[in-house]
C-alpha cells in the first residue's frame, strides 16, 4: 500500500460523506456547500490518482475542475441572490467598471 | 504600463505551465498573453486589484504567517468535530475593518475565512460580520492581530 | 534521502486525510449550516495544502511542483470567495445560525435571539 | 484497489442518480447532477480517459450546470406533478435494463486482451504508425482531428448548429417580451417586483469579496483556455475543452461584473461571426487540402514535408474547432441568462 492509496481511499469516504449531506439537504445551500466540497475532493483525487498512475499531466485536469467548481458555485448562489444571472455584482461606493 | 506587466507575469506562468520550449509554442505564448492582456483591458480588470504589485513580498511573509494559523485554527476545528458538545459555541458577531483599500478588505475577509473557525459572513463598509465556531476562534477575531497584520501589508497602517 | 522523502511524505499526506475526513464527518455531524459551512469550506484548505505538499515532495523540483503550487494557490483563493458567497447567500435568506450552545442540542430550541446579536 | 474504487464509485454514482430522480425540486437536482458529474469524471479518470475526464469536467460539471441554471431562472424550479400512470413505463425500462444488463455478461472484462479494441487493426495502426505518420504525442489528439477529422467536424458542426437554434429560437421569443415589457414598464412605472429586485441588486454592497478576486482570476483563467488549445498536442486538451474553458472566462465576467459588460465586450454580433468562422476555418483547411490535390481534410499536402502539414492542419483545425465552441458557449450562455431577467420582470 503506498501512501497514494490510502489517500485516495480517503478521498473517497471523505466524498461519500459529502454526498450524504447533499442528497439529505436539508437546505439548498446545504447542498451547495457539499457540492462545492464535492468538487475540492474530485480535485484532490485527480491528483493524487494522476500520481499513482505516474502521469502528473492530469494535473491540468485538477486545475479545470477547481475553475468549474468556483464559477459554478458562484453562478449557483447569484441565481439564488438574484433569481437570474443577467445582473453585475454591485460594490460599495457605487463605482460600476 | 500595467498593461505590459500583465503580460509579463502571464508570460512567465505560461512558461512555468508549458515545460515545452519549442519557437512554435513560446511564439504562440506571447500570443495568447498579449491577447488576453488586450482583453483584459476592455475588460478592465488591470487596476491595482486586479494586479496588486504593489503588495511586493510583504504578503509572502504574511501567507506565511497565515498558514501557522491554519494550522492552530484547524486543530481546534477538528476538536470540535470530534466533540461537539464539548466544543461547539458558535456566535455571530461585528467587526471593525481598519483597512480603507477594496483590496485590503477582501484580504482580511479572505483570511477571516480560510482560517478555520471563522467565516465572514457579510463584509459592508467598514464591517464585517464573522460566524465563529468556537469562543477560542471568536476571540482570535476580536482581538484584531489579523486584522492589524493586513493593514501592515496594504501600507495602510 | 529516499526514504526520509517518503517518510514526510507519509506524515504529511496522514495528516492531510485526518483532516478530509473530519471535514467529511464535520459535514455530516454539525447541527446547522452555518457550523457546516466552517467544516465544509475549511478543513478542505489545509487538507489540500498538506495532501498537494506531499505530492510536490514526490514530484521534487519539477514543473509539475510548480503546478501543484498553482493549483493550491487557485484553491486558497477562490476557496474562501465561495464560501463567502455560501455565507452572505444563506444570510441574505434570512436563514438564523443557531447561537445556543449545543450542550443540550436534542430538543430544538427557538432561535428568534439570532436576529438580536446580528 | 481499482475495482474497488471503482465499485465505490459506481455505487456513489447510482446513488447521486437516484437522488436525482427522486427530489421535485428542479434546483436541487441540478445540484446533485452536479455531483453526480464529477463522480462520473472521477471514474474517467480512473479509467485512464484523460481527455474524455477533461471534456466531462469542462461541460458536465461547469457549463450545463450555468446552463441549467439559466434555464431555471426561466421556467421556475418546480417540477409539475405528473398524472400519468408510471406502471407500464416502469415495467418497460425495467425489462430493457434487464437485457442490457444480461448483455454485459457478454463484454469481456475491462483491460482484458481480447477486447475488440485490442485486437482490431487499428489500435495497432494508430499506435504504431502515428508516431511517424503525424508525430503528435498525444494520440488522442491525432486520432480526433487527423485519423478522424471527418467525425470531428461533423461534431463541430453539431455545436454550430446547436449555438444556431438556441440563438434563433430564443432572441426571437426575447425580442417579444422585450417589447411587452418596455409597454408594461411605460404605463407602469415600477411594479413592486422590479422596485424590489432593483433594491437588491443596486443597495446590496455585499460583493465586494468576488468581485475583487474574480477581476484576479479572470486573465489566468483566459491564458489557461489559450494553455489547453495549444498544447492539445503534448497532453490532455485540445479544442473542445479550451473553447470551454474560455468561455467559461466570459461567463466568470459576466456573472460578476454583469450581462451587459459582457455583451458591449464581445457583442453578439461578435459571436456569430465566430461562432461561423470556426466551422469555416475547419472547412477551409479540408477545401485547401483538395485545391492541394489531395483528399479533403488530406492535411499532408498542406505542407512540403507531410509531417509538418499534419500539425498546421491539426493545428488550424483545432483552432477552428475551439474558437466555435467558445462561441456557441458564449451564444448559449447569452440566450438564456440574457432572457431570464426579462422573464422575471413580466411577473412569470
Amino acid at each position: 500500500m503506498s501512501f497514494f492509496t490510502v489517500t485516495a481511499i480517503a478521498i473517497l469516504v471523505s466524498v461519500a460523506l459529502a454526498l450524504f449531506r447533499a442528497i439529505l439537504g436539508p437546505t439548498s445551500y446545504d447542498r451547495i456547500l457539499a457540492v462545492n466540497a464535492i468538487g475540492t475532493k474530485t480535485v484532490l483525487l485527480i491528483a493524487v490518482v494522476g500520481f499513482m498512475n505516474g502521469r502528473p499531466d492530469f494535473l491540468d485536469l485538477a486545475i479545470v475542475y477547481a475553475l468549474m467548481n468556483f464559477i459554478g458555485t458562484l453562478a449557483v448562489l447569484k441565481y439564488f441572490k438574484f433569481g437570474s444571472l443577467r445582473g453585475g455584482l454591485s460594490r460599495s461606493h457605487g463605482e460600476e467598471k | 504600463m500595467r498593461t505590459i506587466s500583465l503580460i509579463l507575469v502571464l508570460f512567465a506562468v505560461w512558461l512555468l505551465f508549458s515545460g515545452i520550449y519549442t519557437p512554435m509554442i513560446i511564439g504562440f505564448g506571447i500570443a495568447s498573453c498579449i491577447i488576453v492582456a488586450l482583453i483584459a483591458r476592455r475588460m478592465d480588470v488591470i487596476d491595482a486589484e486586479g494586479l496588486p504589485f504593489q503588495l511586493g513580498p510583504k504578503i509572502m511573509l504574511y501567507w506565511v504567517w497565515l498558514l501557522v494559523e491554519i494550522v492552530k485554527a484547524n486543530i481546534d476545528v477538528a476538536k470540535c468535530v470530534l466533540f461537539p458538545k464539548k466544543h461547539l459555541r458558535p456566535s455571530l458577531f461585528h467587526s471593525k475593518v481598519t483597512q480603507k483599500s477594496d483590496l485590503g478588505k477582501v484580504i482580511y475577509a479572505n483570511s477571516v475565512t480560510l482560517t478555520p473557525g471563522t467565516v465572514t459572513v457579510d463584509l459592508h463598509n467598514d464591517m464585517i460580520l464573522v460566524h465563529a465556531l468556537t469562543e477560542g476562534s471568536a476571540e482570535g477575531v476580536k482581538s484584531g492581530e489579523m486584522d492589524q497584520r493586513v493593514t501592515q501589508v496594504m501600507g495602510e497602517a | 534521502m529516499e526514504l526520509l522523502l517518503d517518510i514526510a511524505t507519509w506524515i504529511l499526506m496522514m495528516s492531510g486525510c485526518f483532516f478530509l475526513l473530519i471535514t467529511g464527518i464535520g459535514l455530516l455531524r454539525f447541527p446547522d449550516i452555518y457550523t457546516r459551512i466552517h467544516a465544509g469550506g475549511m478543513a478542505d484548505t489545509l487538507a489540500t495544502f498538506l495532501i498537494f505538499a506531499g505530492l510536490a515532495l514526490q514530484s521534487g523540483s519539477t514543473l509539475v511542483t510548480v503546478k501543484l503550487v498553482f493549483i493550491v494557490a487557485f484553491i486558497f483563493v477562490t476557496s474562501p470567495t465561495a464560501t463567502y458567497a455560501l455565507a452572505q447567500a444563506t444570510f441574505v435568506a434570512g436563514l438564523k445560525p443557531r447561537l445556543d450552545g449545543f450542550d443540550n442540542s436534542k430538543a430544538p430550541k427557538n432561535d428568534s435571539n439570532a436576529k438580536d446579536e446580528a | 484497489m481499482e475495482e474497488f474504487t471503482s465499485v465505490f464509485l459506481m455505487l456513489l454514482l447510482v446513488a447521486g442518480a437516484l437522488a436525482v430522480l427522486h427530489v421535485r425540486n428542479l434546483f436541487v437536482a441540478t445540484m446533485l447532477l452536479s455531483a453526480v458529474s464529477f463522480i462520473m469524471a472521477l471514474i474517467f479518470v480512473m479509467l485512464d480517459a484523460v481527455d474524455v475526464a477533461f471534456t466531462e469536467a469542462a461541460v458536465g460539471a461547469g457549463i450545463s450546470t450555468v446552463l441549467y441554471l439559466g434555464t431555471l431562472a426561466l421556467v421556475g424550479p418546480h417540477e409539475k406533478s405528473s398524472t400519468k400512470k408510471t406502471a407500464l413505463p416502469l415495467l418497460l425500462s425495467l425489462a430493457v435494463g434487464g437485457v442490457l444488463i444480461y448483455a454485459t455478461f457478454e463484454l469481456p472484462t475491462v483491460g482484458s486482451p481480447d477486447t475488440p479494441v485490442q485486437t482490431s487493426r487499428l489500435t495497432d495502426r494508430f499506435l504504431n504508425e502515428s508516431p511517424k505518420e503525424i508525430a503528435v504525442p498525444n494520440i488522442v489528439t491525432a486520432v480526433l482531428a487527423s485519423y478522424r477529422g471527418f467525425d470531428t467536424f461533423g461534431e463541430t458542426t453539431v455545436i454550430f448548429t446547436a449555438g444556431i437554434a438556441v440563438l434563433l429560437i430564443l432572441s426571437q421569443v426575447r425580442g417579444r417580451r422585450e417589447e411587452d415589457v418596455a409597454i408594461e414598464e411605460s404605463t407602469t412605472p415600477q411594479s413592486d417586483l422590479t422596485a424590489e429586485e432593483d433594491t437588491s441588486l443596486q443597495a446590496s454592497p455585499h460583493d465586494l469579496v468576488p468581485h475583487v478576486v474574480s477581476k484576479l482570476l479572470i486573465p489566468f483563467v483566459l491564458l489557461f483556455g489559450f494553455y489547453v488549445q495549444f498544447h492539445g498536442d503534448f497532453g490532455p486538451g485540445g479544442g473542445f475543452q479550451a473553447g470551454v474553458i474560455f468561455a467559461a472566462g466570459f461567463i466568470l465576467y459576466s456573472l460578476v461584473f454583469g450581462l451587459e459588460y459582457t455583451k458591449k465586450l464581445l457583442p453578439l454580433r461578435l459571436v456569430e461571426f465566430f461562432l461561423a468562422f470556426g466551422v469555416l476555418l475547419y472547412g477551409g483547411v479540408g477545401v485547401v487540402s483538395m485545391l492541394k490535390g489531395g483528399n479533403f481534410l488530406d492535411y499532408n499536402l498542406l505542407l512540403a514535408s507531410p509531417v509538418a502539414g499534419q500539425h498546421l492542419g491539426i493545428l488550424l483545425v483545432e483552432l477552428g474547432v475551439g474558437i466555435t465552441v467558445t462561441a456557441a458557449m458564449l451564444a448559449i450562455f447569452y440566450g438564456f441568462a440574457g432572457r431570464s431577467e426579462t422573464n422575471n420582470k413580466s411577473g412569470a
